[in-house]
């Protein structure tokens, strides 16, 4: 008789393919896993903690480190909650600024998860086209905020600038650019019969699962759930896009990449929209008091970010600090079904898998 | 054109929630002073000049006679809602100083006051609101504006000159409320009062009705928080209200958006913000638990989505969750020393 | 086999294309105007209101002020400044609070150094990094 | 009769032995010259693909020095070996990878003249040499102590033992036209038309196959960089690890070679009566095809994704192998009733 072991495995904290210091321990039995453990809080800086002595404003640099490849939307969330307190009125350019912002943010996104996945799954070129159109969004934040990842962009109020001259041209340009760019990742990667092979039928799992665990965004869409925050809890000026909730049956990876994909094209629309219907006055900052003080209570607001749906509660004495700063982060909640999906998976699928749920570490463990 | 009907949304919902805010005030004058502290605590608070305050304490009784007299003018109410705010923001800031010490939970004195609204409350006001909110939600936009409009000039007489601009001009209106509303705070709240009532009175009567009287500790509309319905559970009832609104056919919560803890100083909370995927509907359940021995019973047997949040309430404040399956310290590792999260934390460090 | 076809196809397509590298280095990379780098300081201009080190998320910023040399003036001028560019995070904040443009943000954004100590830069180095300033700044 | 197979068929001497080997010597940095500059290559082709220079400091605006530097500096490397590793076979298992892959080059004919051997059982010496690395690499695997190497090695096993046999069986077609196992041979037989074109399928099934052996993308699932960090090299560092990369490229260029002696016609011109071999251009008809099927190599890599390790197993065994099969089934018919 053969006698077999299982074998205790860390994957990570330095592993290619966690994106970062995540460790996953696995039990395995040759290359089938029959146990894996998530061991998350490598990246851990404490920013709530920090917030708490912090004033509004100069949270929202700290807001931009959470989800490092997406930070307009978490600059968003936090106004966003500061605002919903306040009862601010922002004017309508600044709105659509930030719109303009969050959709090339998440454009940006699902390019970093289209090409790292892709990197996952073992081939390189993906990652680096990928990388040329990111690029470009990177610049033009960049040129919009001054920074090209810590945006540091939207302010209480309103945004902390205009759009620079010919800004909003090269927004333009850009959408149909992307599009053309969008068709060539389709020739290269969706039709490709290996990369099919790799994901269809991988880490599936149901609707009912996908809400019971508290999935969001994407992974909780392809499970055909129309659930998009934009959309259904309409927020800023969302409610004045013409654009569609992207869902999927499949629920599996292969379903996953679809509805990131086609979201891509959903937020170029979006753009495109939005740069047609800015008003042009001029006024990017609304009236709010010099020092932001959120009212005495609490509120919590939810917004979707590329990852899911990224919240934020304030608990506010009416002071000029939070008494209390929570963010809910999407990759944290979207990780807790990973032990589930993995029993009984392979390495390479383990790979596929954990790639599929596009975690960014520093929202994991905030 | 969408500005225009928000904005006449808006505006409608204002003078309905003026109205009952009116009541409610006059209500709370003829409360004992406990609960007027409560009750103006709730009111959205912002910086003011004390000059105003009297100006303003002048015009409340001025108004007091005004609503008396024409309870249905609309525009003088909404011009009122406007002051009444500073009045009751004013009367907050007495206040504050006073109540800070005992630190009474915001949430449990606007849970009361409404309460008080659903219970005290004469009939004919929500009759008011429903309307003047059917009015604003059916946006029957020409006919209402225009009927809107005419009461305001009317109403304006009189009154102060930014009542009449409202009423002059709508692009003006805009102007002037965007500025006020820099400094109002509270007012996009006040947007839509009663959509989430009838649903807190729902969620309050269903589980009244299946689980007994006697489960709440408080329950209200969080009007800073889009106006979520928010439930106040005992520490005893907590899980048994939990399991009601994730398994009820009609209710079917089936969807934990967020559970988080928060040390109050005088308590421990945990916050569970809930959805329905089938009605599409918003609840926050709350729970306040001891905060020198926070324990509380697990709700990860009914959302599976809530193992890792515990674990982290459970890292960062020592809350601890009773028949959760695997509570760890989840981000800060097993042998780190205290709670975070806690206001009272010391930093440990071994080589210190 | 028509997938496998379709993406041979299009990185054979791309071996011609125009290259995305820059050569860093040798050619500088070009910055919008807006770009976050290091901070410049103008001494004369500083009023000593603290407003900069009060808003820094961080606290990266310490100043003193003294009295202003001159006694016909009020008010103080500034004696040192130093900023810890260890944990500096380039936000913006402390250029967007100076009421008098003191501190103004340049494009520079090489700061790597063989010591950490030299990441902490007081005022004569932050008043000599007078290129790529802002535009808007400008003197 | 050309100069080189006197020289076989002489008797053995003192002097033979010095020419060949002085020829070993010349043929290893030829070799090793070509896998210099083929991982440059690969580099280069695959930095143009993804929109990138790819090296281009060391050795002028090309980098043509770079691979060199890179040699050097792994020679400088500190030779790390890790604790619980087992020294000899930690020490051996490069030497194992890397010396069958030489080995096989022995019986490459380049050209009719170039050429070292001239066996009667060339093709399957190939075969049964070029199988030894993988006992090396499992080695490597075993040794090192490290679970992802380990994991690496016994994809490597699994995966050489499965290819190696559609590959073989890929390859019985154009044995059965030729009558012969001799290389030689083979491409005389190529004189008028390419096996290419005779055998299509075989030479897909080969090319395949021979990527899987080569353990290049889309099989290079014992390195697998993304799952098993690097597999069975994982511990290895310096000149051990550089054996390994010298193996893999070795085999690259006995296997582009192998295919463009079997496939292609070898230093036969691609179209009949051109092919004027006399004045030595079957050097450069080799040259140019064998080339083509580097980039070819390279190409793949550069555009494919990994396969996953039962698909790999369930590809060889229930798609490539039949197929094979079936392949044998109608060479002999064609041969039966075409020749």
């Amino acid at each position: 008789m053969i006698r077999t072991e299982e074998m205790m495995l860390n994957v990570g904290p330095q592993h290619p393919s966690t994106h970062g210091v995540f460790r996953l321990v696995i039990k395995v039995d040759g290359e089938t896993i029959v146990e894996a453990t998530p061991v998350i809080g490598y990246l851990h800086r404490g920013t709530e903690k920090l917030a708490e002595d912090l004033q509004y404003t100069q949270i929202i640099p700290y807001t931009d480190r959470m989800d490092y490849i997406s930070a307009m939307t978490n600059n968003y969330v936090l106004c966003h909650a500061v605002e919903t307190m306040m009862g601010a009125e922002l004017p309508d350019r600044a709105e659509y600024l930030r719109v303009l912002a969050m959709e090339l943010g998440r454009v940006a996104s699902h390019l970093v998860w289209f090409g790292t996945y892709l990197l996952d799954i073992g081939a390189v070129s993906p990652f680096l086209y990928a990388f040329r159109e990111r690029e470009m969004i990177i610049n033009l934040l960049n040129e919009l905020s001054g920074a090209r990842l810590t945006f540091n962009y939207m302010r209480v109020g309103g945004v902390k600038w205009d759009a620079p001259d010919g800004w909003l041209e090269k927004v333009r340009e850009f959408v149909p650019y992307m599009r053309e760019q969008l068709k060539g990742y389709h020739d290269l990667v969706t039709g490709n019969e290996i990369f099919l092979n790799r994901v269809k039928g991988i880490g599936k799992y149901t609707k009912e699962e996908a809400i019971q665990y508290s999935l969001s965004g994407a992974n909780l869409r392809c499970t055909g759930v129309e659930w998009d925050l934009r959309k259904h809890e309409t927020y800023s000026v969302y409610d004045r896009f013409d654009f569609n909730v992207i869902t999927r049956e499949g629920g599996d990876a292969w379903s996953r990449y679809q509805c990131r994909m086609a979201e891509i094209e959903e937020s170029l629309k979006i753009i495109e929209q939005a740069v047609e219907q800015i008003p042009d006055d001029g006024k990017y900052m609304g009236k709010v008091p010099r020092i932001i003080k959120a009212p005495k209570g609490e509120a919590f607001v939810r917004i979707e970010s590329p990852r899911g749906e990224i919240g934020c509660y304030i608990a506010s004495e009416g002071k000029k600090e939070p008494y209390r700063l929570k963010f809910r982060r999407p990759s944290f909640y979207n990780l807790q079904i990973l032990p589930k999906l993995l029993k009984g998976e392979n390495m390479a699928n383990l790979i596929t898998i954990l790639g599929g749920v596009d975690i960014v570490l520093g929202e994991v463990d905030g | 054109m969408s500005d225009d009907k928000e904005l006449e949304k808006k505006k409608a919902a204002e003078e309905a929630r003026s109205k009952a805010e009116e009541l409610k005030r006059e209500k709370a004058e003829q409360e004992p002073p406990e609960e007027k502290v409560k009750n103006s605590k709730i009111a959205p608070d912002k910086e003011e000049d004390p000059s105003d305050e009297k100006e303003s304490d002048k015009e409340l009784a001025k108004k007091k006679a005004a609503a008396a007299a024409k309870a249905k003018a609309a525009a003088l109410a909404k011009k009122k809602a406007k002051e009444q705010k500073e009045t009751e923001s004013g009367k907050k800031e007495d206040t504050d100083e006073e109540s800070s010490k005992k630190k009474p939970v915001k949430e449990a004195a606007e849970a009361d006051r409404k309460q008080k609204e659903q219970e005290a409350e004469p009939k004919d006001a929500d009759t008011e609101e429903d309307k003047e909110k059917k009015k604003a939600a059916a946006a029957a936009k020409a006919k209402a504006a225009a009927k809107r409009k005419k009461e305001a000039a009317e109403g304006a007489d009189g009154e102060d000159e930014k009542a009449k601009a409202v009423a002059a001009a709508k692009a003006k209106a805009a102007a002037a409320r965007a500025k006020k509303k820099a400094a109002d705070k509270g007012e996009e709240e006040e947007e839509k009062p009663s959509p989430n009532q009838p649903l807190l009175d729902k969620y309050v009567k269903v589980l009244k009705d299946h689980l007994g009287e006697d489960i709440f500790e408080d329950f209200y509309i969080n009007r800073l928080s889009k106006h979520v319905p928010t439930l106040v559970a005992k520490r005893d009832t907590y899980h048994r209200i939990a399991e009601f609104l994730r398994f009820n056919d009609q209710l079917g919560f089936d969807y934990l958006s967020e559970l988080h803890g928060t040390d109050f100083e005088s308590h421990m909370e945990v916050y569970v913000h809930l959805f329905s995927f089938k009605n599409l509907q918003s609840l926050a359940l709350k729970v306040k638990i001891d905060r020198d021995n926070p324990e509380i019973d697990s709700v990860v047997d009914l959302w599976q989505g809530a193992n890792w949040p515990e674990c982290e309430a459970y890292d960062l404040l020592g809350i601890r969750f009773r028949n959760h399956p695997d509570l760890k310290r989840i981000l800060l590792g097993e042998d780190w020393v205290g709670h975070p999260m806690r206001k009272d934390y010391e930093p440990y460090d071994v080589e210190v | 086999m028509l997938g496998l076809a379709k993406g041979l196809k299009y990185t054979l397509k791309n071996l011609t294309k125009e290259k995305m590298t820059y050569q860093y280095p040798e050619e500088p990379i070009p910055m919008p105007d807006r770009f976050r780098g290091i901070q410049k300081f103008y001494p004369e201009k500083c009023i000593v209101c603290n407003q900069c080190a009060n808003i820094c998320p961080t606290d990266c910023i310490e100043l003193t002020g003294k009295k202003h040399p001159d006694p016909e003036k009020k008010g103080k001028i500034i004696d040192t400044y130093d900023i810890n560019f260890e944990i500096c995070i380039l936000c913006d904040l402390c250029t967007e609070v100076c009421p008098t443009e003191a501190i103004v943000m340049t494009n520079n954004f090489e700061l790597a150094e063989y010591s950490r100590d030299e990441l902490f830069k007081n005022l004569e180095w932050l008043d000599e990094n007078d290129q790529n300033v802002r535009k808007e700044n400008k003197a | 009769m050309t100069w080189i197979d006197s020289l076989l068929q002489s008797q053995p001497s003192w002097t033979n032995f010095a020419i060949f080997a002085g020829l070993g010597v010349t043929m290893l940095s030829i070799t090793l010259g070509f896998v210099t500059f083929a991982i440059l290559a690969e580099r280069k082709v695959m930095g143009y693909m993804q929109l990138r220079h790819g090296p281009n400091r060391v050795g002028g605006r090309f980098g043509l020095l770079q691979s060199v530097a890179d040699i050097l500096k792994l020679l400088l490397k500190e030779d790390t070996r890790p604790k619980q590793a087992d020294k000899t076979l930690f020490v051996l298992a490069p030497v194992i990878a890397y010396a069958p892959a030489f080995l096989v080059i022995a019986v490459i004919p380049f050209t009719e003249a170039f050429k070292f051997t001239d066996i009667g059982v060339g093709l399957l010496y190939y075969i049964a040499i070029s199988g030894i690395s993988t006992i090396g690499i499992v080695t490597a695997g075993w040794a090192s102590n490290n679970k992802y190497a380990l994991m690496g090695g016994m994809r490597a096993a699994a995966q050489m033992i499965s290819y190696e046999i559609p590959l073989v069986m890929s390859v019985i077609g154009i044995i059965l036209f030729t009558g012969s196992l001799n290389l030689v041979e083979i491409v005389q037989a190529q004189e008028n038309i390419a096996f290419i074109f005779l055998q299509p399928i075989a030479f897909l099934i080969f090319l395949i196959a021979g990527t899987a052996e080569l353990n290049r993308t889309p099989f290079d699932l014992p390195e697998a960089e993304s799952e098993l960090v690097a597999g069975y090299h994982v511990e290895y560092s310096g000149f051990r690890w550089a054996f390994f990369m010298l193996s893999e490229y070795v085999y690259l260029f006995a296997l582009s070679a192998l295919i463009t002696v079997l496939f292609l016609g070898g230093w036969n011109a691609p179209i009949p009566g051109i092919g004027l071999n006399e004045i030595g251009l079957g050097a450069v008809w080799f040259t140019i095809k064998f080339i083509v099927i580097v980039f070819l190599f390279m190409w793949m890599r550069i555009t494919f994704p990994r396969l996953r390790a039962d698909q790999l197993m369930e590809f060889g065994w229930k798609v490539l192998l039949p197929i094979a099969l079936a392949n044998i089934f109608l060479s002999a018919l064609i041969k039966e009733l075409f020749f």
